[in-house]
């Protein structure tokens, strides 16, 4: 699959770490890191959820301070006290969560730091958008300068990071879990601009959790392992297995078993959907679904075809323009968020910091977030502390939430952690629907295989699955069968087992030719 | 039409201190850092401006530049409060509206204990003489009797504020400045990673904000009336931190906001007038500019949304 | 507080005083007040002490630590007290109090109220005004709807209209004792409609009418102290309560062992309580402050009956 | 093990790090006071000395600061409690206002015996001014109005209503500017009392009420499904809402049940204190106050309690200074440095840190 020329120039080492260490209180999150990358190499760091890989990054870029090691850019050893210190020697970082300023265009969020000025300390904003549109054709990152970025897409989102990056003259570029929100589309263009980049000269250091992409794009990898590295190999050489088992300390399946089982009655059913989004134009255009229990079905489509709009109509947070919603046969059409949860339906959202949990409430507390009303948590007036305490301690034993400390705050969990949370209370509800949107971002193997056993675990409970992603992958190896969006519809319905990328893709695309080169 | 001059030069006057601290906290938010202490960035103002603009005129006479100096002094001690805040909310991580609340104690005590050091006891400065205030620049052009004259015959105070408006436009929407301010504002770790440094935007923008409120203090101690008085500023610096969130944290917005009340005061003092001869209470009258403002925000104005990191201290190194 | 009596006899009198929020230093009457305390200090020998109010809650604390530090009289500066001083002259029935503009139905014995009759320096400097005014137009500021701002209000109307039944008076509240903004708009409209001279009740609001006379060089009546000041150009006399004489002169009886306890003591232009200002004269012109001085002996004889309220001033 | 684990729960409650660096505070900002006392020409011992015997020297003193911490009690628990459900409630001053009002009237108006009507009383008031904090968090949300505008511009609202509602014939003592007494019938005086305590000291049960009420709060707070609510809505509006929480509603809840704390300062004000309401030339800021109380207090109810007693102890000792002639406005210093240093805590971990290093550097040594 990695068919690139590679043009690594072993002999210029543009990246050298040596022996960081990195402590937060008694916390060692890189424990004697050694990290060594050459001119035009894609270098992979692989590792479980919280295993140091940002914080190295974070090291390399100035944004914390080691404890102890060195750092070594283009042959020269670098005191990188802030990031003014990295920019300058080169590098450039695109960081796990965008750090982009929302309200900004484009062009003001890859000029900030280095503006072009007139006088009067005035922003040059034509020379700002010529710069801009400069470097997007020279490095083939299409943008529009003058876009605010709350407006474009999250995959435009992406390029602006590296065009931020490449502004500033990066020849080493970062990128930590770029992928995590792209569409496969979006995710392919990428690689052939990471390639693109190569060629011209750049390092660069990927992030990711997804072996396939390393595979694709990379020429070496490190793996760490609980802030350790453990080695660093030829991703040529090495398969996805290696790598996975490396990275987690066993091995781990890839495929998501499950038996075949006939689904039976209708527990979902959606007529003649229309959804307006938040600019108040009909994301969600006359759909029709149904899903049945002991099913899992699978949506694909790429973002931005109105995937969230539905859920937040079928979960009561989205008022609906016309259609009806049934939920084993009821009329849940426009009910709130509450009336919709009593008549069976549980929801792992999209996005798990703003709407699956409060951040400032501990674990236990958000374990109740939409139980704390019942028995046993409460008398409809009092919460019964001890039994949401040991419904708590329950449940992180059961899914494995890691520290096991009811007591802190979700806020200080890592994401696959705060993930688990949700999917541990959004399961236990034993709801006869249970929708999970994304329910994979950025989780490593190991959370991934555990996610996916408890939707199969959910179906096999003859409940009913509705399982929303932009990875093909996930949607064809969980899902009984799968349902298209497309412009706000359902273009087509496919049985898991039939299909393949290609058929998917071509739907995905609207019937057209674009998600087909697979 | 004498009655609407009227109106509009009470619009102007009552205004203009409000502008200025409306001005000061649009940019103390714009960087992120809540200024609740305007009001007693406020007081220090007024008293420094009054009480040194009073002293240089008794030891310098009356020159010129006796009440631009006394101007820029109420604006340094507002100044000097803004830098503790921004002690506190920038290094040490302060709650912001903590760190307010104590200036709000602290500055008018101190303004207060140094009156009394200076004044013999007093806590209201000596007034100032009268050609030692700040100048009526567009005095001298038109009749004071006439309808221009009512309206123009503003101090100087009047007219920077409206120049600072523009200037505070400027600066943030379209210098290098203001990007960062904003972008600090909104996202301090975008900036930082970008090598803005977060801190000394926030220091800048917070002293700023005092400097501007003082000034706020001072156009009332040094033009409005001549000498500074323990209830002088009465909440009209809590007044202008409205004006600035109903104006969208924008200064042409704060402006409005402003100009809104003025308006409203003046229509107030209006209706109370003899030549309306309304037979009112006073004390309804004086519920006007409240409850128009209630209102207008109840019409025209959708949701206010503040810049996304305001009020968040920023920690290098945070998640 | 500054300068206790230097080694007091033994049986020195004390007497102390709570002021009102605006604090012992107002350039109001609270400072006359302390004024008259330091004259009876200086002259008497009694021994003085003050302590100020910060908000409304401090007057009975303030009281009871005065009553605590066993002063032999414990004045309340300002009608805002009289009802927590009368409570107090209940609680203490053998400690003294005195208290300024209060007058009670029913006075406790060893209890005494002050008031004034600011209708009468007010009618006096309505009649400066009324004689002056070029423009036959005249203003009156007053501070909040109150009683004590009637007196003055109502005593000044009467004064302008003896002077010149054809001056009229422009009147407005302010609402507000601490809004200057607001005196300085309702002053400008009032010049504006012709008026050439203003006199005000209301305290800092006042000030920023004073400050429009300075600016457009008109004419200004001040009001309790002596406010001309302030602008010694324009103010061009005030009337004044002379709370000072009043502190002065319970001083002394107090000394002399005739404390009029059980009484409302009324200080008018007889008893040297309320007067126009001495700097008068800077502005005034000499024929008309003769006039002042007959009318003054008018109304001391009764001959003048001075209103003190809209429906008195409206019975005349 | 059992006693042991409570024992210590005990322990790190009393001796936990917010009241160390509380307390630190504390010390530091009257050393400030010191500084300006002694800048002023007097002798800070002295002063302080003053201070601390206006407090606690005589029963009736400590009574005294009782009375003064009583209405900070509770706007400082109102301002606290919208604080914890993520609202800034500025306009505790125009909800105590309400509720003083309302109490004048109930007070005056009614004719009931004290068993009626003092609970009617209190509850009339707290009614009204929960009412007036509810329009705040109405305006919010149904307008998307910013509490902190529409209650600025009630408090003012508020101030002349009640000075208009004063001047109304019927209420208004003639010759003064105040209401009339409420009757007997609707006071919270402790009349036994007066005679240990002497006779001018107002003691009253508005502190036992007060007390009870932060007790209720706190349970409510923490321990009811309503305050999960709350609390929730106050950190994560739209998680709170995907868990089926009624958001708008909460705001209002929340409004109103921080107006009615408010509202029972300024009932229990006129019910033991002033037994009047009088025109107001300019706020008197209890509200304000109570902002300040629950900062110090860390928004935490309890926390609450003891810094109101501070406050009303700083406020009434501290007028004691006035002896001999350190003017009052040092203690509003002590109290805008004690807020400064309780916001600037980190100072103290810095110099800690600092402190430490050198005693490292040290030991190397
Ligand atoms: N600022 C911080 N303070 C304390 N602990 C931190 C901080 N940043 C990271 N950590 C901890 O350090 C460990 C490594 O975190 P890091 O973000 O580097 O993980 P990662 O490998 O990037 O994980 P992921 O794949 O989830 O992004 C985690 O356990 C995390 O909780
Ligand atoms: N102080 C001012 N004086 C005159 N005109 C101003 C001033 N401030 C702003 N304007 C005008 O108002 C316009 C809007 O300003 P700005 O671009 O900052 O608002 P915006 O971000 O578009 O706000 P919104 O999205 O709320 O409309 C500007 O294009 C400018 O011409
Ligand atoms: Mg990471
Ligand atoms: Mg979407």
């Amino acid at each position: 699959m990695n068919t690139r020329q590679r043009n690594i120039d072993f002999d210029t080492p543009m990246i050298e770490m040596k022996d960081i260490v990195k402590k937060f209180g008694d916390f060692v999150a890189n424990d004697h890191i050694n990290l060594k990358v050459h001119k035009g190499e894609i270098h992979a760091l692989l590792g479980e959820n919280g295993a140091g890989k940002s914080t190295l990054m974070n090291i390399l870029y100035g944004l914390y301070t080691p404890n102890s090691g060195e750092i070594w850019i283009k042959g020269k050893k670098v005191e990188v006290k802030n990031p003014n210190v990295s920019i300058a020697h080169g590098v450039g970082m695109v960081h796990q969560h965008f750090m982009l300023v929302k309200p900004f265009t484009v062009a003001e969020n890859i000029i900030l730091g280095m503006e072009p000025t007139l006088g009067f300390n005035r922003i040059n904003m034509s020379k700002a958008i010529d710069d801009v549109r400069q470097i997007s054709e020279k490095y083939g990152l299409q943008v529009d300068p003058e876009a605010k970025i709350q407006d474009i897409t999250v995959g435009m989102q992406q390029r602006v990071e590296i065009l931020k990056a490449l502004y500033r003259g990066a020849d080493i570029l970062i990128l930590d879990e770029p992928t995590a929100v792209l569409t496969p589309q979006e995710i392919k263009e990428l690689i052939a601009i990471m390639h693109n980049l190569t060629e011209q000269g750049k390092s660069i250091i990927l992030i990711t959790h997804k072996l396939k992409e390393i595979k694709a794009a990379a020429d070496y990898c490190t793996i760490i392992r609980r802030g350790k590295r453990i080695d660093t190999v030829e991703v040529r050489s090495t398969t996805e297995n290696e790598l996975a088992s490396m990275m987690v300390g066993r091995e781990v399946s890839f495929e998501v078993y499950k038996e075949e089982r006939q689904a039976e009655d209708v527990v979902l059913k959606i007529e003649n959907l229309v959804v307006e989004d938040n600019r108040k134009q009909e994301a969600v255009k006359g759909l029709n679904l149904e899903v049945r229990a002991g099913e899992i079905l699978g949506i694909a489509g790429v973002d931005g075809n109105g995937q969230t709009e539905l859920i937040e109509a079928i979960t009561g947070l989205r008022k609906i323009k016309s259609g009806r919603i049934f939920i084993n046969g009821k009329d849940i059409t426009n009910k709130t968020p509450r009336e919709v949860f009593e008549s069976g339906v549980c929801n792992i959202p999209e996005d798990r910091q703003k709407h699956g949990l409060v951040l400032d409430y501990t674990i236990a507390e958000n374990m109740v977030l939409e139980n704390y009303r019942k028995e046993p948590f409460s008398n409809g007036i009092r919460l019964n502390f001890p039994q949401i305490f040991s419904f708590t301690e329950e449940l992180m034993e059961k899914f494995d939430v890691r520290p096991r400390n009811k007591d802190l705050k979700a806020r200080s969990l890592s994401g696959g952690n705060q993930q688990k949370v949700i999917i541990a209370r959004e399961v236990t509800n034993d709801p006869d629907l249970l929708i999970a949107a994304q329910p994979t971002r950025g989780l490593d193997v190991g959370a991934i295989e555990f996610v996916h056993r408890s939707l199969v675990d959910q179906r096999d409970k003859n409940k009913a699955v509705l399982l929303v992603s932009f990875e093909l992958d996930e949607v064809m190896s969980v899902s009984d069968n799968i349902a298209v969006i497309y412009e706000g519809k359902i273009v087509g319905m496919v049985n898991a087992k039939d299909t393949n990328e290609n058929e998917l893709g071509l739907m995905m695309a609207g019937g057209g030719h674009n998600g087909s080169e697979q | 039409m004498r009655d609407l001059a009227f109106i509009l030069a009470t619009t102007l006057m009552y205004s203009t201190p409000l502008i200025y601290g409306a001005l000061g906290a649009v940019f103390s938010e714009n960087s992120g850092v809540v200024n609740i202490g305007i009001e007693g960035m406020m007081t220090i103002g007024a008293f420094a401006g009054a009480a040194s603009t009073y002293i240089m005129a008794e030891g310098y006479g009356h020159l010129w530049w006796v009440p631009w100096v006394g101007f820029l002094i109420g604006g340094l001690a507002g100044g000097l409060f803004g830098l503790l805040h921004a002690v506190a909310s920038v290094t040490f991580q302060a709650d912001q509206t903590v760190s307010g609340i104590a200036i709000n104690f602290l500055a008018p005590g101190l303004a207060l204990f140094l009156s009394r050091r200076l004044f013999e006891n007093a806590t209201t400065t000596p007034p100032i003489p009268l050609d030692a205030k700040l100048p009526r620049p567009l005095n001298q052009f038109f009749d004071l009797s006439s309808i221009p004259g009512i309206i123009f015959n503003q101090y100087a105070s009047v007219y920077i504020a409206f120049i600072l408006v523009f200037v505070s436009w400027f600066v943030l929407y379209k210098t290098k400045l203001g990007l960062r301010i904003r972008a600090v504002g909104e996202h301090p770790k975008a900036a930082d990673t970008l090598g803005v440094n977060v801190y000394r935007v926030r220091y800048f923008s917070v002293i700023l904000s005092g400097i501007l409120a003082g000034l706020g203090g001072a156009s009332l101690s040094m033009a409005i009336v001549a000498s500074f008085r323990p209830t002088l500023i009465s909440g009209q610096g809590f007044i202008a931190m409205a004006a600035m969130i109903f104006g969208k944290w924008k200064p042409h917005g704060a402006m409005l906001a402003c100009l809104l009340f003025g308006a409203t005061t003046g229509i107030q003092i209006y209706l109370g007038s003899p030549q309306v001869g309304l037979q009112v209470s006073a004390n309804l009258l004086s519920m006007i500019p409240y409850i128009i403002t209630l209102i207008v925000l109840m019409g025209f104005v959708g949701k206010a949304v503040a810049p996304a990191a305001d009020g968040i201290p920023y920690e290098k190194g945070d998640r | 507080p500054q300068g206790e009596t230097p080694a007091p006899a033994e049986t020195a009198v004390k007497i102390a005083m709570v002021t009102d929020v605006g604090g012992v230093n107002d350039r109001s009457f609270n400072q006359s007040a302390w004024e008259g305390l330091q004259r009876a200090k200086n002259e008497l020998g009694v021994e003085i002490n003050y302590l100020e109010s910060k908000q409304e809650a401090d007057y009975e604390t303030n009281i009871e630590t005065l009553v605590d530090q066993a002063n032999d009289l414990v004045w309340g500066i300002g009608f805002l007290m009289g009802n927590t001083i009368e409570e107090a002259a209940k609680n203490y029935p053998d400690q003294k109090f005195a208290i300024i503009d209060y007058a009670y139905a029913d006075t406790p014995a060893n209890l005494v109220g002050v008031v004034f009759k600011e209708q009468e320096a007010s009618f006096l400097v309505g009649y400066i005004a009324g004689k002056m005014t070029k423009t036959n137009k005249v203003g009156f500021i007053g501070g909040m709807d109150f009683d004590v701002i009637h007196r003055f209000h109502y005593g000044f109307k009467a004064g302008v209209k003896y002077a010149n039944p054809d001056v009229e008076v422009l009147e407005q509240y302010a609402n507000a004792f601490d809004k200057p903004a607001i005196g300085r708009s309702i002053a400008e409209g009032m010049y504006q409609q012709g008026a050439d001279i203003i006199f005000h009740a209301a305290g800092d609001t006042g000030n920023g009418m004073i400050e429009v006379a300075r600016e457009q060089n008109k004419y200004a009546i001040g009001v309790d102290k002596d406010q001309n000041a302030d602008a010694p150009d324009h103010v061009i006399t005030s009337a004044m309560k002379r709370v000072d004489n009043a502190m002065f002169n319970i001083a002394k009886e107090l000394k002399n062992g005739n404390f009029p306890g059980g009484s409302t003591v009324v200080y008018g232009l007889a008893e040297g309580g309320v007067d126009i200002a001495p700097t008068s004269d800077k502005h005034v012109p000499a024929d008309i402050l003769a006039e002042v001085e007959s009318l003054k002996a008018k109304i001391i004889s009764g001959e003048i009956k001075v209103p003190q309220s809209k429906a008195e001033f409206e019975a005349q | 093990m059992e006693v042991n684990s409570k024992k210590e729960k005990l322990k790190s409650f009393l001796i936990n790090e917010t009241l160390i660096l509380t307390l630190l505070s504390i010390v530091m900002g009257l050393l400030v006071g010191a500084l300006i006392i002694t800048l002023s020409g007097y002798n800070p011992l002295e002063a302080y000395r003053l201070m601390l015997e206006g407090i606690f020297s005589q029963p009736r003193y400590i009574a005294w600061t009782v009375i003064r911490a009583t209405p900070l009690i509770l706007t400082g628990l109102s301002v606290a409690f919208a604080f914890r459900t993520g609202l800034f409630n500025i306009g505790a001053e125009g909800q105590f206002i309400i509720g003083a009002l309302t109490a004048a009237l109930l007070g005056y108006f009614l004719e009931l015996p004290a068993i009626l009507h003092v609970p009617i009383v209190l509850c009339g008031s707290i009614l009204a001014a929960a009412t007036w904090g509810g329009i705040v968090g109405f305006l919010k949300s149904k307008f998307g109005i910013h509490e902190v505008i529409a209650s600025i511009m009630l408090n003012w609202i508020a101030l002349y209503f009640m000075n208009y509602i004063i001047n109304q014939p019927g209420f208004k003592r003639p010759g003064t500017e105040a209401s009339f007494d409420i009757h007997e019938s609707a006071r919270i005086s402790i009349p036994w009392m007066r005679e240990v305590l002497g006779p001018a000291t107002k003691v009253n049960w508005g502190i036992v009420i007060a007390l009870v009420i932060t007790a209720v709060i706190y349970y409510l707070l923490f321990k009811t499904t309503i305050g999960y609510e709350l609390r929730a809505v106050g950190y994560n509006k739209d998680a709170a809402e995907y868990g089926g929480i009624n958001v708008n509603r909460s705001i209002m809840l929340s409004m109103a049940i921080a107006g009615a704390l408010a509202g029972a300062a300024g009932a229990m004000h006129v019910m033991g204190v002033s037994f009047r309401v009088s025109v107001l030339a300019a706020m008197e800021g209890y509200g304000f106050n109570g902002i300040a109380v629950a900062l110090i207090g860390n928004n935490n109810p309890f926390g609450v309690i003891l810094s109101a007693f501070l406050f009303g102890g700083l406020t009434y000792g501290g007028s004691k200074m006035q002896t001999i002639g350190v003017p009052t406005e040092v203690i509003n210093i002590v109290i805008g440095s004690i807020i400064f240093f309780v916001a600037t805590y980190r100072i103290f971990r810095y110099v800690l840190v600092l402190f430490n290093r050198k005693k490292l550097q040290k030991e190397v040594q």
